[in-house]
């Protein structure tokens, strides 16, 4: 291969944060930190230039030609089986990687977002214990996610996929003291599972049907597999996988774990939980694009669960208190718009928006970070106000952040959120509603969380007061460069309505299949002023949003409270999170338990009861009758054999009286059984 | 007297080279050795000063050994010449004759090795109990030996009477006493039934001659019932020799109460011996009737295993429990009879299997008594449970040997207790009798339980009592070989499969229906 | 005309005598005599049997019997005294300490 | 080295035999010489094994290798045949492992009776190894039940509180299954006679007749050892024996129970019930597969309401067990090499969890999940260790409980798709019970005084648990020399119950591209 | 003819009566008299069957030796109480009952065997008395020619039960 040398080594990428990880997690508690921040914020950066590297090699090689891979070894050759057309082959997946534009620009973000919180953290995490352990962690991402996105095959992208399910575990657990850490933790863990599930069941049938789980073989296996559009088969794997995808990427109904997660460190809710991890089900959804496309059905179900979360989380996001908590739903709801983008076809939009929010959603868990190590660790949104000036550049960037999630021109989120809202209405008007009211709560309650945090009064307390302080350079130096970032971030993708070039779109084409049955409609042509009518649409709603946002929460701040009260009902429903929670818990968690608990006693006194314990049915029989059976049973052989001493004594004990007598009785009784036994036989010949 | 007499001159004979050539004598030598040493211990035993009591067991295991040695020779004899008779018929030398001989010779011997102590501290250390030991023996052999009802019948009374009294030795111990006068009303109420089937079976053939008596049944019609008849009540006779269900209920009382040493030859040469007798008349006499007594020993032999079984679970004398685990044994074999018994030529592999389970029912049931043997000392008479208790810290070696003993007792591979139980299984399998099989198979596990209920008290109790237990030489040796034929029976089986196989005894040729 | 029957069924008739005096009996000496009804009504088929056949056997095996039933209640009575000497009973149910 | 070469096998089974023999003759009182000696032994187990990594081939021809063969019941036809593919390879390297192991951890667990102790634990490393090298169905047997005494007295003598009742019943519950195997053995045997006119128990031979066994015969014999296997494995309504047995066994007890023991209920199948009576296994195995579900997802649920760690882990053992017997019973090449792969990885995790709980236990004397929480603090590596070993369990990739599972459904899915569906729930229930045992012991704030100071793992447990945690990470990131040893003894073994598996059309290899999934040329062989 | 029936219905019933008696008498010393006479009537039984050594045999064995023994142990023991305890087993009543069960059934057993086959057993006529003269040395002859080796055992039989007999009725040791 020829390539270039970093497009030949796209293998190294990952491996430099598994090795910062592996030496952390192995020696790290003898490490300085300053070693361990060197380390690991370095093998990030290491990786990132490699990226970078690889990127541009891979920019440079002509459009179709953009894809390399490479095969480390192979890793799980398990012998052989047959596909669904009954022909032998041999299973074996090899550890290999690969980059094509699709990825490039995931590990793009990856790499560098990364980067920048790995750097942040630096400050962030500086003062806490195990500072190592969260770095090795960081690390055992990076490598997780970097494996998931480069992974050239679906069993090697599930490595990372459980790998980042992880350590994502393992970072919302960080405080592990903390019950609720790693309850959060544990939750994040199991509902991902249930995921996952999906993901390994698409997989098989995947691996079944198409007879590969090679990414770059999809689609050249379902052309030669002559599928139809609307094939079952490609619904049934399409739904299974994007049952990981809700999993993954917090869609309903699995985005439950989400705002739990936000117990972790902030750093870790930048990374993980808005930036990168969450958006793995939307690669993997953009990835898998030539299976969902042949789908209608699927492709209508992404759309409609990517609609519906993006206005119920916005909807929970209105009434939380909590500054992190508010950005959670606030990432469940832009995920939500990316799934609804590839649910209408709009892979590249869905992508785009994917970029372009990584980079404000980095940067508001950044920032609000930032505020929350100002204010000493305060989280509730209650207890701030009028930090503008206190903290300015955090402020200042956050306030950029915000401008650019509402998506008002031309800060990034404008152009990728007017692309996917402009395809949704081509698909259909309702959804293009649900998202452009969404969009109006969304800069309503970013807002309000600025207005909150920034501007009107202060309602800091006292000591908190004292120590408000503008964080440290490692800190601002990210935020500011992710502010840059979405800034101009959204002008790769500068619309060709406005003149642009759609650059963005043009360079993801190859990874797209494309269908001679237009499906999605999604890049079809529509007239320019119809797009200048929509954007107007939604940058209306946005002003809309903010400016009830201003005159709720600055101007007249006890209107919220009047509201809340005169909607209590609709309020508590909102800030009780629709009780889903609650809900989760009834139906399923609770249930499982005392599955658990009826099976366990179940498990004691049937089945152990049963045939078993020495005495058998007998005893099990007579045990029923004599009503304190439980007992019998559970206390088991250690009284039972007391007990059996009794029942089995009973016809022993009657005959076995020590009486001569009644033994020669047995006899006669023996006799005359034994006799008795061949009267039978006697009697034959006597016609 | 006039066997002392006949057997002196044949001691004399032996040693002078006259009558040597006589060749009834000649095939019961090895009784006649045996009548002679028992007979010179009790004119001895008034010599003897009563602390070298243990002369007289020299002098038994001399005999035994000298009879044992002619007996080999008399093996050597028909291997070479073919199987004879002798005293017109009335006794037949067979492989399965010597088999037997040899195994109740062993097992007098162990006998002999446990006894001297047992009898010390029992304090009725007479000479009479080895010279009845001896005489015992003589029966015993007579039983297998004998081609005759009457020669079958004395021999059977010899043992039994001789076992009466070695059950009731222990005169001042009421157990004793009352065991013994239980097993002779019992026993001479059984012989009564035995010998009413034989006056039937010479009522059929106008002859005591098995073989006579054979081809008389043999050229009736099948259901005679006068054969049905003598059948049932030779059976009854048998099977309450032999302890099985339902006609078991002495063991457990008589096994208690017994001497230990008594109980222990009781169980296995008693049982031997009655086992050989059956197994005779069962494959002459009975054999041409041979699908009407299938049935019935299936039916007893699963009532025998059920009883045993379930009765020895509950016990807490060990040697009770040994005497419901005899039963569930007899059980066993005769299943190998069923199997031995079922199809057109009958199942070798039953038989062998019989001759295999005995053999290993032998030592190892001979062990386990041995161990309780060992325990008793003065003031603890060591047949509860209990006294087990912490046996592997009290004497390593004996709990050890215990386990092997118990292992092989529920028939756990590599002990010689699992082949037997190979052997009936398979015979069973091969003769279609697939319930049967499973049962029995089935049955291993309450064995298991309450075998294991002694391994648990000698291996995982503490010991409530400080005594260390002591063996004495003899009893090492005893135990020693117990074991070491349970053990190298299980695990190099081969010479013992040999054995097995040389003793069977194949039903006459012409009378196989 | 006397057939053979006749003294199968006497000796049956001694026989289920005896069995009866064992079974129902609490005397020890009593049974022990109902054994020996037992035992000579078997003689009677011996002797019986051998008058039908003309053969001698019979009657031989029934000088064994008689020998037997001596032997027998020599010993049995023996026993029975070093019982009585132990526990003043000839009762046979009184015989219990050997149960269960 | 030339007789090395060829009695190898013998020379492994012996080792410890030797070792214990000799034990026999050295005073008990000599309390650490027994306990050094019998690690000793132990760790010579190990080293006489290792060449059989080098000599082992998996290519070859032959499907038994390193065979001894003598008489030994002639009479009987039963002989000392010892042989193995790749599959005992797998599980005898298990064996020495894990034997070793567990020997070492009891170094201070066990107290009183050291000397029984060792000799015991020596005789049931023979026993087990014996299991997965003999080649005649006698031999076998009389392996099979060697193993239960050992096993019985280290339960009964240095089990915990209800150690007889456990011990008796793990011993009763196997016997009842192995007498009923005996009956087939011997079923086998006498209709293979009738066949051919020869006794013999060899299993090669034996399996030449035994697959033209008529259905219904087959049926029986197949039953018949089907409960023997079942409870070992142990199956779903066979399994009341494994919680009782492992939660009062000592720890290095639960280590080879867990590890090895069960293994030889699957080993059972897989050499003898699948590849011999392939017709009643086809017949039978709806049955088992859905056994084995319910065994998967019961365990699992069963395990969430366990008070006790080492019945969690137990419960846990049911579930796991059952993906082994799915794989086994979808008769399809990845089911079963993913299923003996998981053998290894459920003795390597759930061994490595029992010690784990030793650990504890040796700390604290109780396994209450309730006495403990937040252990992290006063003990980090052990935490580490432990999540380690919880994640191979729950079956996180890149270790190796993952690459069976994996394996496992996708060969279970070719059969039937609901059956993968059910055992995928299985996974995240695993995951469920395993973290939330994890969060309750581990995590939190350190609520228990007696807890403060434990101390963190000393060298001995790290001897113990590294090297598991190092093959967990082998399986999960390198598996190929597994699946290489694997691939041939599961070829025939599929190949004698699914004959036309092997016999379908090869797929295209021009249509796949270098990389995944592909069909080299070789396919075409058969 | 009619000699050999009277003869035999005479003694025959006369046993059976005997018989009877000795097993209902509540005084063991009536018993044992009755045992003589059932043993006695057995002995004119033999005659009249032409066993003409067995009678004696009987006679003086069975009746003079037996008989004395048991006579002699019932005066050692304890009469008095004896008589005075109740003679009968709980269980008599069933136990009678059964036992004539099972008399009915061996007798069922000979009926089908005299009656019911084509062949009846045991109808062949006897052999003449003869056959079986001089019954004493015919006998002697037997037992010294087939029947030398159960003779010889039963000596053996005898010696045990002598030592029995006296260890177990010895007083001390």
């Amino acid at each position: 291969m020829a390539n270039g040398y970093f497009l030949d080594h796209i293998w190294l990428i990952p491996l430099f944060p598994a090795a910062g990880a592996l030496v952390m997690l192995l020696f790290g508690k003898r490490l300085a930190n300053a070693f361990v921040s060197a380390v690991c914020v370095g093998s990030v950066a290491v990786s990132f230039v490699y990226a970078a590297g690889a990127v541009w090699q891979l920019l440079a090689l002509p459009a179709e030609n953009r894809y390399v891979q490479t095969i480390l070894f192979d890793w799980v050759p398990a012998g052989w089986m047959h596909n669904a057309a009954g022909q032998l082959m041999r299973f074996n997946v090899p550890w290999g990687l690969m980059l094509d534009p699709l990825n490039s620009v995931m590990v793009f973000v990856v790499t560098g977002v990364g980067l920048l919180i790995h750097i942040y953290s630096i400050g962030y995490m500086g003062h806490e214990g195990g500072y190592y352990r969260f770095f090795g962690y960081m690390n055992l991402f990076m490598f997780s996610m970097l494996t998931l996105i480069l992974a050239n095959n679906m069993l090697l992208m599930f490595v990372g996929w459980e790998g980042v399910g992880l350590c994502s575990y393992l970072l919302i657990g960080f405080y592990f003291q903390k019950k609720s850490a790693a309850d959060a933790g544990k939750k994040a863990f199991i509902v991902n599972r249930i995921g996952d599930a999906g993901v390994l069941l698409g997989m098989f049938l995947t691996l079944g049907v198409l007879g590969t789980i090679n990414f770059h073989e999809i689609a050249p296996a379902i052309a030669a597999g002559h599928f139809e559009v609307g094939a079952p088969v490609m619904t049934a794997i399409a739904l299974l996988l994007f049952v990981g995808a809700t999993g993954k990427s917090a869609q309903i109904p699995l985005y439950v774990w989400l705002p739990d997660a936000m117990e972790g460190p902030t750093p870790v809710s930048a990374l993980i939980h808005a930036a990168t991890m969450v958006t793995a089900g939307v690669y993997m959804v953009a990835r898998m694009n030539a299976v969902f496309q042949l789908s209608p059905i699927a492709m209508g179900v992404v759309a409609v669960t990517g609609a519906a979360t993006a206005i119920f989380a916005a909807s929970m996001g209105l009434v939380q208190n909590d500054i992190k908590r508010v950005l959670a739903y606030s990432t469940i709801s832009q995920l939500g718009y990316m799934f609804l983008a590839l649910g209408v076809g709009a892979f590249t939009a869905g992508i785009f928006h994917l970029m372009t929010h990584a980079f404000f959603k980095a940067l508001l868990f950044l920032g609000s970070g930032s505020v929350i190590h100002a204010m000493s660790g305060e989280q509730d949104m209650r207890k701030m106000g009028a930090l503008w000036s206190k903290i300015p550049t955090t402020a200042k960037t956050f306030f950029v952040a915000t401008l650019a999630i509402a998506g008002i021109p031309p800060l990034a989120g404008f152009f990728s959120k007017d692309a996917i809202l402009g395809s949704a209405f081509e698909r259909s008007p309702i959804l293009w509603v649900v998202g452009w009211i969404t969009a109006g709560m969304t800069a309503f309650y970013m807002f309000r969380l600025v207005n909150m945090t920034f501007f009107g009064k202060s309602r800091v307390s006292n000591e908190a007061e004292h120590h408000i302080h503008e964080s440290p350079a490692s800190m601002t130096i990210p935020l500011t460069v992710l502010a840059v970032l979405s800034i101009i971030g959204g002008w790769i993708g500068w619309p060709a309505s406005l003149g642009g070039s759609d650059r963005f779109a043009k360079f993801l084409s190859p990874v797209i299949a494309h269908y001679s049955v237009e499906l999605g409609g999604a890049e079809a042509a529509h007239s320019n002023s119809f797009e200048y009518f929509l954007m107007f649409a939604s940058v209306l709603i946005a002003l809309g949003g903010i400016w009830l946002a201003r005159r709720w929460y600055v101007n007249r701040p006890e209107v919220p409270d009047q509201l809340a009260t005169r909607w209590s009902g609709a309020y508590r429903l909102l800030y009780n999170k629709y009780y889903v929670d609650q809900i989760y818990d009834a139906l399923f968690v609770n249930r499982t338990k005392d599955l658990g608990t009826a099976l366990g006693a179940f498990d004691r006194n049937v089945i152990d009861g049963v045939g078993v314990n020495g005495a058998g049915l007998l005893t099990r029989v007579i045990s029923r009758i004599s009503m304190w059976g439980d007992k019998w049973i559970v206390d088991g052989l250690v009284n039972l054999s007391a007990r059996i001493v009794w029942i089995f004594s009973w016809p022993v004990r009657l005959i076995q009286t020590g009486v001569v007598s009644g033994y020669a009785l047995m006899i006669v009784l023996g006799l005359i059984a034994l006799l008795g036994y061949y009267l039978h036989l006697v009697r034959l010949p006597v016609r | 007297m006039s066997v002392f007499l006949h057997m002196l001159v044949n001691w004399f004979a032996l040693h002078f080279g006259f009558l040597r050539d006589n060749h009834d004598l000649n095939m019961v030598k090895p009784q006649l050795m045996l009548a002679f040493f028992g007979i010179a211990i009790l004119l001895t035993d008034f010599l003897i000063e009563p602390g070298q009591k243990y002369f007289n067991a020299i002098f038994a295991l001399m005999g035994v050994g000298f009879s044992g040695t002619i007996l080999y020779q008399l093996g050597r004899k028909i291997g070479a010449e073919g199987v004879q008779d002798a005293y017109s018929s009335t006794v037949l030398i067979d492989h399965f004759s010597i088999f037997f001989c040899m195994l109740f010779l062993a097992v007098t011997a162990l006998i002999i090795l446990l006894s001297i102590r047992y009898l010390q501290i029992e304090e009725e250390n007479h000479g009479e109990f080895y010279a009845l030991m001896l005489f015992a023996t003589i029966g015993m052999m007579f039983m297998v030996e004998g081609l005759d009802l009457i020669v079958q019948f004395i021999g059977l009374e010899t043992m039994a009477i001789s076992f009466y009294i070695m059950v009731g030795f222990l005169r001042r111990e009421r157990r004793s006493n009352e065991a013994a006068l239980k097993y002779l009303l019992l026993g001479a109420f059984s012989s009564g039934i035995l010998v009413y089937g034989f006056s039937l079976l010479y009522g059929l053939s106008a002859s005591t001659n098995l073989q006579d008596i054979a081809n008389a049944v043999f050229h009736r019609p099948p259901t005679n019932p006068l054969v049905l008849l003598a059948l049932v009540t030779v059976a009854a006779g048998l099977f309450f020799k032999i302890a099985a269900v339902p006609f078991h209920q002495w063991a457990p009382d008589v096994y208690e109460g017994a001497p230990t040493v008594t109980t222990a030859y009781l169980s296995v040469a008693s049982s031997a011996a009655s086992f050989a007798l059956l197994l005779r008349l069962f494959q002459t006499v009975f054999w041409p009737v041979r699908e009407h007594w299938v049935g019935l020993l299936g039916v007893v032999a699963v009532a025998s295993m059920t009883v045993g079984n379930l009765a020895a679970i509950t016990q807490t004398n060990i040697k009770r429990m040994l005497a419901y685990s005899s039963i569930s044994h007899v059980g066993y074999i005769l299943l190998g009879l069923v199997a031995a018994g079922s199809g057109p030529n009958g199942n070798q592999n039953g038989l062998t299997g019989i001759a295999f389970y005995i053999f290993a029912y032998a030592f190892m049931n001979l062990g386990a008594f041995a161990v309780v043997i060992i325990l008793r000392r003065k003031g603890l008479i060591g047949d509860e449970l209990e006294d087990l208790n912490g046996l592997i810290h009290r004497s390593p070696m004996a709990a050890v040997l215990l386990l092997i003993f118990m292992l092989s007792l529920a028939g756990i591979p590599p002990t010689a207790g699992f082949l037997g139980k190979y052997y009936i299984f398979l015979s069973l399998l091969q003769t279609n009798h697939y319930y049967l099989a499973i049962f029995a198979a089935l049955y291993v596990v309450p064995a298991l339980y309450y075998y294991f209920r002694v391994v648990v008290h000698a291996f995982l109790k503490e010991s409530t009592d400080p005594v260390k237990v002591t063996l004495n030489p003899w009893q090492t040796l005893a135990l020693t070989v117990s074991g070491f034929v349970v053990l190298a029976a299980g695990i190099y089986p081969e010479p013992f499969i040999k054995l097995a196989n040389y003793s069977l005894f194949l039903p006459f040729g012409p009378l196989g229906r | 005309m006397l057939s053979i029957t006749h003294y199968l069924v006497l000796s049956l008739a001694l026989f289920t005598i005896g069995v009866i005096g064992v079974v129902t009996r609490r005397n020890v000496i009593i049974i022990l005599m109902s054994i020996e009804l037992i035992l000579n009504a078997v003689n009677i088929n011996l002797v019986a049997f051998s008058r039908l056949f003309g053969d001698t056997a019979g009657q031989v095996f029934a000088i064994f019997i008689i020998t037997d039933a001596a032997a027998e209640a020599a010993v049995g009575l023996g026993i029975m005294i070093a019982f009585f000497r132990n526990r003043e009973t000839v009762l046979a149910d009184e015989m219990d300490l050997l149960k269960w | 080295m030339e007789f090395y070469h060829s009695h190898i096998l013998s020379i492994v089974l012996l080792t410890p035999l030797v070792g214990a023999l000799l034990m026999l003759f050295v005073p008990r009182s000599w309390d650490n010489f027994h306990r050094i000696w019998g690690n000793l032994w132990a760790f010579a187990g190990i080293a006489v094994a290792l060449p059989l990594i080098w000599w082992f081939q998996p290519h070859s021809s032959q499907r038994y290798q390193f065979t001894e063969s003598m008489d030994w019941i002639p009479s009987i036809g039963a002989k000392y045949t010892l042989g193995i593919d790749g599959i005992s390879m797998l599980l005898v390297m298990l064996t020495v492992v894990l034997g070793f192991i567990s020997i070492l951890s009891a170094w201070n667990a066990i107290q009183p009776r050291k000397k029984e102790f060792y000799l015991l634990f020596l005789i049931l490393q023979t026993g087990m190894l014996g299991v997965f090298m003999s080649l005649d169905f006698f031999l076998f047997y009389v392996f099979w039940e060697i193993t239960l005494v050992p096993m019985y007295f280290l339960i009964g003598i240095w089990g915990s509180e209800r150690r007889l009742y456990a011990a008796i019943k793990f011993f009763l519950y196997t016997l009842a299954g192995s007498v009923l195997m005996l009956l087939a053995i011997l079923g086998m045997y006498f209709k293979f006679h009738d066949m051919t006119g020869t006794y013999t128990f060899d299993i090669q031979t034996l399996t030449t007749g035994t697959t033209l066994f008529p259905l219904v015969l087959q049926k029986w014999i197949f039953w018949g050892l089907f409960f023997a296997f079942a409870i070992k494995v142990p199956m779903f309504p066979f399994h009341t024996w494994l919680p009782d047995a492992h939660t009062e066994a000592p720890t290095a007890g639960s280590v080879i129970l867990a590890g090895v023991l069960l293994k030889m209920g699957a080993y059972g199948f897989l050499r003898f019930s699948i590849p011999m009576l392939p017709a009643a296994a086809r017949s039978a195995a709806p049955l088992i597969v859905v056994l084995s579900l319910i065994g998967i997802v019961y365990g699992a649920l069963v395990c969430m309401m366990q008070k006790d760690m080492k019945k969690l882990i137990a419960y846990s053992s049911v579930s796991h067990m059952g993906f082994v017997t799915l794989g086994l019973f979808a008769f399809t090449p990845m089911g079963i090499s993913g299923s003996v792969l998981q053998q290894i990885n459920h003795g390597i995790s759930t061994g490595a969890l029992f010690l784990i709980v030793g650990v504890l236990y040796e700390r604290r004397h109780t396994r209450l999940i309730s006495e403990f929480g937040g252990l992290s603090t006063p003990m980090p590596s052990f935490a580490a260790i432990y999540m380690i070993i919880t994640l191979s369990s729950l079956g996180l990739p890149l270790l190796n409980g993952f690459i069976g599972e994996f394996t496992i459904l996708r060969g279970v899915f070719e059969v039937n798709k609901m059956w993968a569906v059910w055992g995928v729930l299985g996974i995240v229930l695993g995951a469920a019970y395993l973290l939330w045992l994890y969060q309750r012991v581990m995590f939190g704030q350190v609520t228990n005084p007696a807890n403060t100071n434990l101390s963190d793992l000393n060298l001995r447990e790290y001897v113990t648990l590294i090297p598991l945690v190092l093959w967990a990470f082998w399986i999960g990131l390198y598996p190929k020399p597994y699946f290489t040893i694997l691939e041939q003894p599961v070829k025939q073994i599929v190949e004698q119950v699914n004959p036309d598996y092997y016999k379908k059309p090869v797929a295209p290899v021009g249509a796949q591209l270098p990389s995944g999934t592909q069909a080299p040329a070789s396919a075409a062989t058969h | 003819m009619l000699f050999d029936k009277i003869a035999f219905y005479f003694f025959g019933g006369l046993a059976v009566i005997s018989a009877i008696l000795v097993v209902t008498r509540r005084n063991a010393v009536h018993s044992a008299i009755f045992l003589v006479t059932a043993l006695l009537a057995t002995a004119g039984i033999f005659l009249q069957l032409h066993a003409e050594f067995l009678f004696i045999v009987q006679v003086i064995l069975y009746v003079g030796g037996i008989m004395v023994l048991f006579v002699f142990v019932i005066m050692l023991v304890n009469l008095d109480v004896a008589i005075r305890q109740i003679q009968f087993n709980r269980m008599w009543l069933v136990a009678l009952l059964l036992t004539v069960a099972l008399g009915a059934q061996v007798y069922m057993v000979f009926h089908y065997a005299h009656t019911g086959m084509k062949e009846p057993l045991f109808t062949l006529p006897a052999r003449p008395a003869s056959a079986l003269e001089p019954n004493t040395e015919r006998i002697g002859l037997a037992l010294f020619s087939d029947y030398m080796l159960p003779f010889e055992i039963a000596s053996i039989l005898l010696l045990v039960a002598m030592i029995g007999a006296v260890v177990m009725a010895k007083r001390k040791v």
